[in-house]
């Protein structure tokens, strides 16, 4: 386990776990659930990939086994994760909760209010119809 | 039809990797019952797929790399900085990308590449919301964004 | 079969068949079939005298329950016969009489037959039986036909009440005298009679022979209605006339003395019993003659005089009792003598009583009532049944030459001579004062019978003009008014009797009902003017039962015998009586009723209300239906169970060595789920919690990796989700999740309780792990796993194979859950109230999410490519499952969890339509593959749910692995598929 | 290591005894799936925990990890998983019905 | 060596999964509290492959894939939740 | 090896998956849950005749001898056990044709009626202590099934109380069983016999022994009884009476096998707890009895006057006490089943389950008051019936053995148990009927009955369309009554139900009459729990 590729290996762990910190810490820090939001992506992306990488390394190299499970993960992951964080913004955004007061710009308010008030009046159309 | 013989052509592999066991007859499985998946659930695939340009896959991929490990290493500058310095906000961005599966794979892209986020998509599937960490230049951001995704996606999909 | 079981049968093979015979014979009166038992029964027994009285019992045995020695032992001795004859002639007596008595048309006459012939033969079943066990089981049926006979007219509460007081009172003297029985049987190793009698000798020694005595004496003492059980006595008189006649004077009441002469072999001598029998039956001889003289009501009279007679005979029984068998002591003879009297008392008492019980009836049959303030003059229109009574009162007052007489004789001579022989003590002079004091009170109150209801003037005419109005309705229904009247409580006879009740000129009783009173008052003459018809044959081989070896007590039996002390006592009776019977109409206390502050009856009565009320209340206390009390329970049991069993045994070893060490990361995992359990009870919504127990959830799949089971992480790691989802499913419809008003003082009880509890269990733990003795058997699957069930999982192989069983009931709860929700969810009974919701914010959600809800094309694009994903994988992990961690269960959890991303992306109904299945019927077919690939083994003549594998060879594939276990993995594959998409389709459509 | 473990237990069943003895069902049902999870270690602990391979015969170990409990942890995992459903179906259809997952509410309701 | 980084990363990453947790019991917003637990998702993911390679087992390489597929289908439904009140459409 | 001992659980198992594809179709559901029923009950006799011929009768699942693989255990007890839960439910099966109505039948109740009988049998012929919780599960999910199903307020309510605390004992069932395999190290019950034995039953193993007492006998409802009069009260007659016969016995076969098999070794201190709680669930059972006001409730006290009863013969464990124990078994199976069956039936017939507002009934019902009343003198134990024999025995061993106070407590309870269910009879059945119950009826159940009234006197002889929706709405009447504890429309009970419960009544005279066979049956029976020897040798000789 303590030859060079293992240790190439674990260093690639190592360094996605540094990354899944950072963005742990990230999440802990950062002001707003949208900010969060992109810390927490980050562990589901570089972080992930460097510690699956250096599994794929060290089996591959010390355990002479090539695991394809483990390049599959990479590619889950990688599909998967940014459509949860999209998921889980929007959420977020729909049900209300703010920006970060020191936010620059929102594009999405206005469009928003104006799809809800014309869906209002879409419901009560249909109800006065009824 | 293409794109279901890609799925079942994926699937066939995937069986094969799931086994760690590269050979012909876990091939075949695969691909028998990535047949029957299809043929049972092909009411999900409504949208034809034509195999294009490898050149095209990769060179987004390439992009995507680059995009990712650097701004993923300005989040992390930005979350490791005493004081925070960014500027949030959120960005309406015009997309062409017309399909189903372009727009996911804009979003999706745009959602890997820490320090932007999709927030939501328009119910015309022409705008995106996107929630950047650090807008700096609102315009600036959606132009990059166009000029190498959009561009890079397009290149595959068209 | 021997004779005597047939007549022991008859009775109960005539009740069986009376409803049937009945309705062959329409016409008939029930009463004459009836008839037939007693009358064939008292033939059969009369013809047995002349060989019982030669001192040879007939015996018989009928197996019952071989194996535990209990068999229908009948032993015919003297004393069973005596009780057969009276048993059967007065009970061919008393349905001659019942015969006019119950008119077959207005009253429930086969019901009466029917329990009346099941008491006959239960009686006859007590007096025959040598088996204590089967004599118990006799003696409970006479209770339980006396309780149905007394509430013959069930639709008046009186009856309701007398019948279950009796029933109470003598089941309770029942089991008692069942305990004393099952005692003297442990004792005297056996349960016969006759057997104990032999073995007293042991008896005597034996420490269990006294309670066996307080406890048989019990049932003696409720059984014949002796102070203080008497009370349900007066009650029971609520019975139909004949029914206390027979049962409730002559009979099932002489079941306690009966006892108490058949155990007299065994426990004379024994002091304790002797003087409890004295004793009580004195106090019940003196109370139950003074209660009779205040009596108005002509039955309740009776029945305290029946109560008071009791207490004579068990006062002599309990005289004869003093010595036991063969003693040679002087006053041995004396006790002989007072067994003899008890005897003699008993069949005149019999005699006697039935004819006034049935003289009552008939008065009662003719006017309309039983009440002495009404009653009087009767004897211008009834100079038969006067006559009849006048017989049968003298008897009873003791007066020459009636039997009564010479039997009361023999008490007070048995009396004088308890008196002289020095076993009392100083309380010795109470005996005869008692027997004369209550022999006076006898004569008073059979003079109170007499006269009052046959003599002086009809005082019931007076009232009659003025009640007329309230006569009318009687008239119509004279039955039902004959009832009314007797709703009057038999002793407290309240001031607003009914004096509406004298409505017919009253006349002389048909022939066919007096017939057998005047038998029976006849027999009262004939025994005392010729004592001898029964005294040699009858009498002396009962006195002989009693008595072993006894010396000849009935030859020498006349009227006269000289100016002896009983004779001078007896004239005082008569003096004082006739004296008292003169004054007693302005002597309160002897006229009116009974008020003292405490009475028996009371308590009795309170008894039971108190005993309701208070279980109530007890009941109450502890059965809150509150869920929360009923959990605490639990634990609190559970530590105060675990602290004394440790207590009692000593405590336990526990040791820290042999432990594994602590890695770092283990330590910290171990802090985290720490940390995320001691949250959960401060989470202040929903959605804190469920994500907080979602937490330990992941923590625990964490253990399960650290402690290598990765099937047990995968599994873990899946169900947690989609326990998770399923939660949020519900989720919405319940309300916001209240901050919880609980007291401190129950916070401080509920977590000294949750804390106690896992003390518990952490220190149980470490004591299991300290007192570890043995090797698991597991080596034994990780050595054959794969040579002999051909896989490598071997946590697999044991679910699937070795331990395959249980997985397949495992699945079968998993389908019984399933459709069960569904059940719980779909069934809807008509006109069911759903409970509305929130409107607001069920409003407010419309909005939002019908109308302005949110452009899903993302995840709809995604969640194509990644179901055929997750669908391939599922697959994977199911076939994979026997070599390396999966199975069918995971695989299944997989499948489900694609189709559930398909329904979250697209809608159920997409899915429903994508997939048209039944997935109820897709659980049953997995349960089926499951089922079959067992019961396949049947066919091999293997063991159910035998596997077998093996390698097949196919073209292209070539070498491939063929395990039934496998297939029984896809039987637990489509089981849980279906129930899974069942479940959350099923939640996901109710709205 | 398993005296940690059996602290742990002994911690995840307190909590869980704690949040039965509540009046929301949630909170009952979240305390009946701690103790699951306590009575699941605990098994698993009771076997030992001490090293050994995986019990996966594939791997070529000298020692494996007792498998037997771990089997029976499944089984009862699986067996648990249905009845918390059903209770979880049964509290939410009680609410529906009796508007209300109090179970002391519910008690009061009764008695009237 | 390549043990004690491996250990070493595994400090880190319940380190942060620490981290999480302060975020899931913190909130302030359901959303975050998502976030956490998608990321503790992830994190357990990571840990379960080191601990695989520390273990020289393959044993758990399903469990990552099944932790993939699984906290993914858990974040979706709780984000589906949140903004819709319930988690599959139906009609 | 005898494929014949896994029968009694497969029978009823393949019954409930044929069943499950008949959803809609009740007369057939009704005929094949008839025909699986008689099947396993055929079935259930052969295994008697086998196991009383040659000895206990062994099946390893799978062919994996014991210790290693689930062995099936037939001895003599365990397949009298079986034999009766089968006769008897049958009997609750063939009362609930009609009785449960159309709705609970389309939502599986056949099917969940057969589960559970899976379960018991299950239950009582395993000889794995695991396996063993596994078939309590099988039977308790469907006991909270047929429990709920139907879903009114009441039944809710029990049901969410009933779950909860089964749901703790299974809990503490895993928990005891992993104390247990922590020191053996093996999970067969012959096995852990000799294991338990060879290490002394004494310090954590006497703990262990009482987890499992608690365990059992929250199941049994032994002491721990609290949830049972509610949850008993809320289904129908028919599960009612299912229940009453079998759940609580399978407690109490566990607590046999347990403290005969097991745990015998240290009596003083396991049995000394049984023996307490023996006596305060006499007392605290009749306590409630005479508490109670409704049907119901005082039947579901009697259950547990019963509990306690059988308990004190486990207590005392002689042999004259452990006859005493399966005699009385059997006998309480057929007696319980009887009583509420009747129950059920009086309840209809009076459209009241308060005693305050029936009576009279003896007129229009004699065959079910004359039932009701040799069921109830069954039940206290009067001779000849078949409630006697097991008591005389158990009366017995506590005599032998010198427990007077236990012995007196069940003397006491016996009288409760008379006088409660006399009182009840007299109550029902006896006086007038009060004015006018069924102007108090609730309104919602009142007007469904009524509607189906006119159909409901064709329903009992073909239950087709139409009658369904009488017979449905006798069902919500009933649940309704149940739910809100008031009055309904009285109706008459049907003659094949009358005749389902003659029978069980004639059996219940019988058992009595033909005691002997009963106590031979008996006395087979409790060798092996006398002397557990016998069953661990024939277990483990293979
Ligand atoms: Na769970
Ligand atoms: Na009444």
């Amino acid at each position: 386990m303590n030859s060079a590729y293992g240790i190439l290996a674990a260093l690639f762990v190592l360094f996605g776990a540094l990354l899944s910190l950072f963005s742990a810490l990230g999440l802990i820090r950062l002001p707003d659930v949208y900010l969060r939001s992109h810390a927490a992506t980050k562990s589901a992306t570089l972080g992930v990939l460097f510690i699956l990488s250096g599994a794929f390394l060290y089996y591959w190299l010390v355990e002479d086994l090539v695991s394809f499970k483990l390049v599959l993960g990479i590619v889950f992951v990688f599909l998967t994760g940014p459509v949860a964080g999209h998921l889980n913004a929007r959420a977020a955004y729909r049900t209300g909760v703010h920006l970060w007061e020191q936010s620059t710009q929102d594009d999405l308010k206005e469009a928003l209010q104006q799809e809800r008030a014309e869906a209002k009046k879409n419901a009560e159309k249909s109800h006065k119809l009824q | 039809m293409a794109s279901q013989f890609l799925i079942n052509l994926l699937i066939a592999f995937l069986w094969m990797f799931l086994y760690d066991d590269p050979s012909f007859p876990r091939f075949i499985v695969g691909f028998l019952l990535g047949m029957v998946f299809i043929g049972l659930l092909n009411r999900f695939l409504k949208r034809d797929f034509y195999l294009r340009k490898v050149v095209a896959v990769l060179n987004l991929l390439g992009i995507f790399i680059r995009e990712l490990f650097l701004s993923s290493f300005t989040v992390i500058f930005q979350i490791l900085k005493p004081k925070l310095t960014i500027r949030p906000g959120i960005v309406a961005l015009q997309t062409e990308l017309k399909s189903d599966g372009e727009l996911t794979l804009l979003s999706c892209l745009i959602c890997l590449t820490p320090g932007t986020l999709t927030l939501d998509v328009s119910d015309d599937n022409r705008t995106l919301y996107i929630h950047a960490m650090d807008i700096g230049d609102a315009e600036q951001l959606k132009l990059q964004i166009r000029n190498s995704f959009e561009k890079a996606i397009m290149e595959v999909t068209r | 079969m021997s004779l005597l079981h047939f007549f022991l049968l008859l009775p109960f093979l005539l009740a069986a068949m009376l409803p049937l015979l009945n309705k062959l014979t329409k016409e008939l009166h029930p009463g004459w079939l009836a008839m037939a038992a007693p009358a064939f029964m008292l033939f059969y027994f009369l013809s047995r005298i002349p060989e019982v009285s030669k001192g040879r019992s007939l015996t018989a045995s009928v197996p019952w329950i071989p194996s535990l020695g209990i068999n229908l032992d009948s032993n015919l001795d003297g004393l069973g016969l005596l009780f057969a004859l009276l048993i059967s002639g007065i009970g061919a007596l008393v349905v001659l009489y019942s015969i006019s008595y119950l008119h077959p048309r207005k009253e429930a006459v086969t019901r009466f037959y029917v329990c009346l012939l099941l008491f006959m033969g239960a009686m006859l079943g007590v007096v025959l039986s040598d088996h204590l066990i089967v004599l118990y089981g006799f003696w409970e049926l006479t209770s339980i036909t006396s309780f149905l006979l007394i509430a013959f007219w069930h639709k008046r509460e009186v009856s309701l009440a007398g019948a279950l007081k009796s029933l109470l009172i003598t089941s309770f003297g029942g089991l008692a005298m069942l305990a004393g029985f099952l005692l003297l049987g442990l004792a005297g190793g056996s349960l016969r009679v006759s057997e104990l009698i032999d073995s007293s000798a042991v008896l005597a020694a034996s420490p269990l022979l006294l309670p066996a005595m307080l406890l048989i004496a019990l049932g003696v003492l409720t059984k014949s209605a002796q102070f203080p059980f008497h009370i349900w006595l007066p009650d029971a008189m609520e019975a139909p006339t004949p029914v206390s006649a027979y049962l409730h004077s002559a009979t099932m009441v002489k079941a306690g003395l009966y006892l108490a002469a058949r155990l007299m072999p065994i426990f004379a001598g024994q002091a304790p019993w002797y003087i409890l029998l004295t004793t009580s039956g004195l106090i019940t001889l003196l109370y139950g003659a003074f209660r009779a003289i205040k009596q108005t009501d002509l039955k309740a009279l009776l029945a305290y005089s029946t109560i008071s007679q009791l207490g004579l005979v068990l006062t002599l029984l309990g005289l004869g009792s003093v010595y036991p068998t063969g003693s040679t002591h002087e006053y041995a003879v004396y006790s002989t003598a007072a067994a003899a009297a008890a005897l003699f008392h008993l069949v005149n008492h019999a005699a006697f009583k039935g004819a006034l019980f049935m003289t009552a009836g008939i008065v009662d049959h003719e006017t309309g009532t039983r009440d002495l303030r009404q009653l009087g003059g009767l004897l211008r229109f009834m100079p038969l049944t006067f006559t009849v009574a006048l017989a049968a009162s003298l008897s009873m007052a003791g007066v020459p030459p009636f039997g009564g007489f010479m039997s009361k004789e023999l008490f007070f001579g048995s009396a004088l001579d308890a008196m002289r022989s020095g076993s009392w003590g100083t309380a010795a002079f109470l005996i005869p004062v008692i027997a004369w004091t209550a022999s006076a009170f006898t004569f008073v109150y059979s003079a109170i019978f007499v006269w009052r209801t046959f003599g002086g003037s009809r005082r019931g005419e007076q009232a009659d003009a003025s009640h007329a109005a309230v006569q009318e309705a009687p008239h119509k229904q004279p039955n039902d008014a004959r009832h009314a009247t007797m709703r009057a409580p038999v002793q407290e006879t309240p001031q607003d009797a009914r004096y509406e009740t004298l409505q017919e000129t009253p006349h002389e009783a048909p022939l066919s009902m007096l017939l057998s009173p005047m038998l029976l008052a006849a027999a009262a003459l004939i025994f005392g003017l010729f004592p001898g018809s029964i005294g040699p044959n009858v009498l002396q081989p009962a006195l002989d039962s009693l008595q072993p070896g006894a010396a000849e007590a009935f030859t020498e039996l006349s009227l006269w015998h000289g100016w002896t002390p009983e004779l001078l006592m007896t004239l005082g009776v008569f003096i004082v009586g006739g004296a008292l019977f003169l004054i007693a109409p302005r002597v309160p206390l002897l006229n009116r009723p009974l008020r003292v502050l405490f009475s028996w009856n009371g308590v009795f009565k309170g008894g039971l209300r108190n005993a309701d009320r208070a279980s109530e209340r007890l009941t109450s206390l502890y059965l809150t239906g509150s869920m929360r009390h009923y959990a605490s329970y639990v634990f609190l049991f559970l530590i105060v169970a675990v602290a004394v069993t440790t207590f009692m045994t000593g405590g336990f070893r526990i040791s820290f060595s042999g432990m594994a060490p602590v890695t770092v990361y283990e330590g910290i995992a171990v802090a985290a789920l720490i940390a995320a359990a001691l949250a959960v009870p401060f989470a202040q919504s929903r959605m804190m919690a469920i994500i907080l127990t979602g937490t330990i959830g992941y923590l625990v799949v964490l253990f399960f990796v650290l402690f290598r089971a990765p099937d047990l992480a995968l599994t873990q790691m899946i169900v947690e989700t989609v326990s998770v989802t399923l939660f949020l499913l519900c989720f919405y419809h319940l309300p916001a999740l209240k901050r919880e008003k609980i007291a401190l003082r129950t916070k401080l009880i509920n977590g000294l309780i949750a804390a106690a509890s896992g003390i518990v269990m952490t220190v149980v733990a470490l004591g299991a792990f300290s007192g570890r003795a043995f090797p698991s058997i597991s080596d034994y699957y990780l050595k054959n796993s794969y040579e002999l069930a051909g896989g490598k999982n071997v946590v697999n192989v044991i679910l699937v194979d070795f331990r395959g069983f249980d997985t397949m009931l495992e699945i079968v709860v998993l389908g019984i859950a399933s459709y069960a929700i569904y059940g719980v969810i779909g069934l809807k009974w008509p006109e069911e109230k759903v409970v509305e919701r929130n409107g607001l914010r069920e409003r407010e959600f419309r909005l939002i999410y019908e109308d302005a809800r949110s452009n899903d094309v993302i995840l709809q694009t995604l969640s194509k490519v990644i179901l055929f994903l997750i669908l391939t994988f599922s697959f994977y992990i199911l076939f994979a499952g026997h070599h390396e961690p999966g199975g069918g269960f995971i695989g299944a959890l997989m499948t489900s969890s694609a189709l559930v991303l398909l329904s979250i992306a697209f809608g159920a109904k997409t899915v429903r339509s994508a997939l048209p299945l039944n997935f109820r019927i897709v659980t049953a077919c997995g349960i089926a593959v499951a089922l079959l690939t067992g019961i396949g083994s049947f066919a091999f003549n293997m063991p159910f749910l035998s596997h077998a594998f093996g390698y097949v060879y196919l073209p292209i594939f070539g070498k491939n692995e063929l395990a039934t276990a496998v297939l029984f993995d896809l039987g637990v594959y489509l089981t849980v598929v279906g129930i899974t998409m069942t479940i959350i389709l099923a939640i996901g459509r109710d709205k | 290591m398993e005296l940690l473990l059996a602290l742990t237990i002994g911690i995840l069943f307190a909590v869980g005894v704690y949040m039965i003895l509540a009046r929301s069902l949630l909170r009952v049902i979240l305390g009946l799936s701690l103790l699951t999870h306590s009575v699941h270690l605990l098994l698993l602990t009771m076997s030992g925990l001490k090293a050994g391979a995986p019990p996966l015969l594939g791997e070529k170990a000298d020692s494996y990890v007792d498998p037997l409990p771990q089997a029976l942890i499944l089984t009862s995992i699986v067996i648990s998983f249905g009845v918390t459903s059903l209770y979880f179906v049964l509290a939410y259809k009680s609410y529906q019905k009796l508007g209300t997952d109090d179970t002391e509410q519910m008690r009061r309701e009764a008695d009237e | 060596m390549a043990e004690a980084l491996l250990q070493t990363s595994l400090v880190l990453l319940v380190l942060s999964i620490t981290g999480c947790m302060y975020r899931l019991l913190k909130g302030p917003s359901v959303s975050d509290r998502i976030a956490a637990l998608d990321t503790i998702g992830i994190l357990m993911l990571s840990i379960i492959a080191i601990l695989g390679m520390l273990m020289r087992t393959t044993a758990y390489l399903d469990i990552i894939l099944v932790i993939g597929v699984v906290s993914f289908i858990g974040t979706t439904a709780f984000a589906r939740y949140i903004e819709r009140g319930l988690v599959m459409e139906d009609e | 090896m005898n494929n014949l001992v896994v029968l009694p659980l497969l029978l009823p198992l393949c019954t409930a998956v044929l069943l499950l594809f008949f959803k809609e179709r009740i007369q057939l559901q009704r005929i094949i849950s008839a025909a699986g029923q008689s099947a396993t009950a055929i079935a259930c006799v052969l295994l008697l005749v086998q196991t009383g011929s040659s000895g206990i009768q062994l099946l390893a699942m799978g062919g994996w001898a014991a210790p290693y693989g689930i062995v099936f255990t037939a001895d003599f007890f365990a397949a009298l056990l079986v034999t009766a839960a089968t006769i008897t439910a049958g009997f609750c099966l063939a009362f609930s044709f009609g009785t449960v109505g159309s709705e609970r039948e389309k939502f599986y109740f056949y099917p969940f009626f057969q589960f559970l009988m899976a379960g018991v049998n299950g239950s009582f012929l395993t000889g794995d202590l695991f396996n063993l919780f596994v078939c309590f599960e099988v039977l308790l999910i469907s006991s909270y099934a047929l429990l709920v199903l139907g879903g009114t307020k009441g039944q809710l309510r029990a049901t969410l109380s009933y779950m909860l605390i089964n749901i703790l004992s299974s809990t503490l069932f895993v928990a005891a069983v992993a104390y247990l395999y922590g020191v053996t190290g093996t999970l067969n019950m012959a096995h852990l016999s000799v294991r338990i034995a060879e290490a002394g039953q004494g310090g954590i193993l006497n703990v262990i022994a009482v987890l499992f007492l608690i365990v059992f006998s929250l199941k049994a409802g032994l002491f721990l009884f609290f949830w049972l009069p509610s949850a008993y009260q809320a289904p129908p007659p028919a599960v009612s009476a299912l229940f009453a016969a079998l759940l609580t016995k399978v407690g109490i076969y566990a607590l046999v096998r347990t403290f005969t098999l097991l745990f015998p070794g240290d009596p003083g201190v396991t049995h000394v707890w049984i023996a307490w709680m023996a006596g305060a669930t006499m007392i605290l059972g009749a306590v409630g009895a005479l508490a109670s006001k409704d049907v119901m409730r005082i039947l579901n006290f009697n259950i547990v006057i019963s509990v306690g009863f059988v308990a004190f013969g486990l207590a005392v464990a002689n042999e004259a006490s452990l006859q005493g124990v399966v005699f009385y078994l059997l006998h309480d199976m057929a007696a319980k089943a009887l009583l509420f069956l009747l129950g059920g039936m009086m309840i209809r017939e009076a459209g009241a389950d308060q005693l305050s507002a029936m009576g009279g009934l003896i007129s229009r019902a004699p065959w079910l008051g004359w039932m009701f009343l040799v069921a109830a003198l069954a039940a206290a134990g009067i001779p000849p019936l078949s409630g006697f024999g097991g008591k005389l025995l158990l009366l017995q061993g506590g005599l032998q053995a010198q427990s007077y106070v236990l012995t007196a407590i069940s003397l006491f309870s016996s009288l409760i148990v008379l006088y409660t269910l006399v009182r009840l009879f007299i109550k029902a059945f006896w006086g007038e009927q009060p004015a006018g119950p069924a102007t108090a009826v609730v309104a919602e159940a009142d007007r469904v009955s009524n509607a189906a009234a006119k159909t409901d006197a064709r329903t009992d002889a073909d239950a087709q369309t139409k009658p369904d929706v009488a017979a449905n709405a006798v069902a919500f009447a009933t649940a309704a009554k149940a739910s809100h504890g008031s009055a309904t429309q009285p109706r008459n009970t049907s003659r094949g139900h009358l005749v389902v419960a003659g029978v069980l009544c004639l059996i219940v005279v019988l058992m009595g009459v033909g005691s002997e066979w009963m106590a031979q049956a008996a006395a087979e029976a409790a060798r092996t729990l006398v002397d557990p020897s016998v069953y661990i040798e024939a277990v483990l000789k293979e």
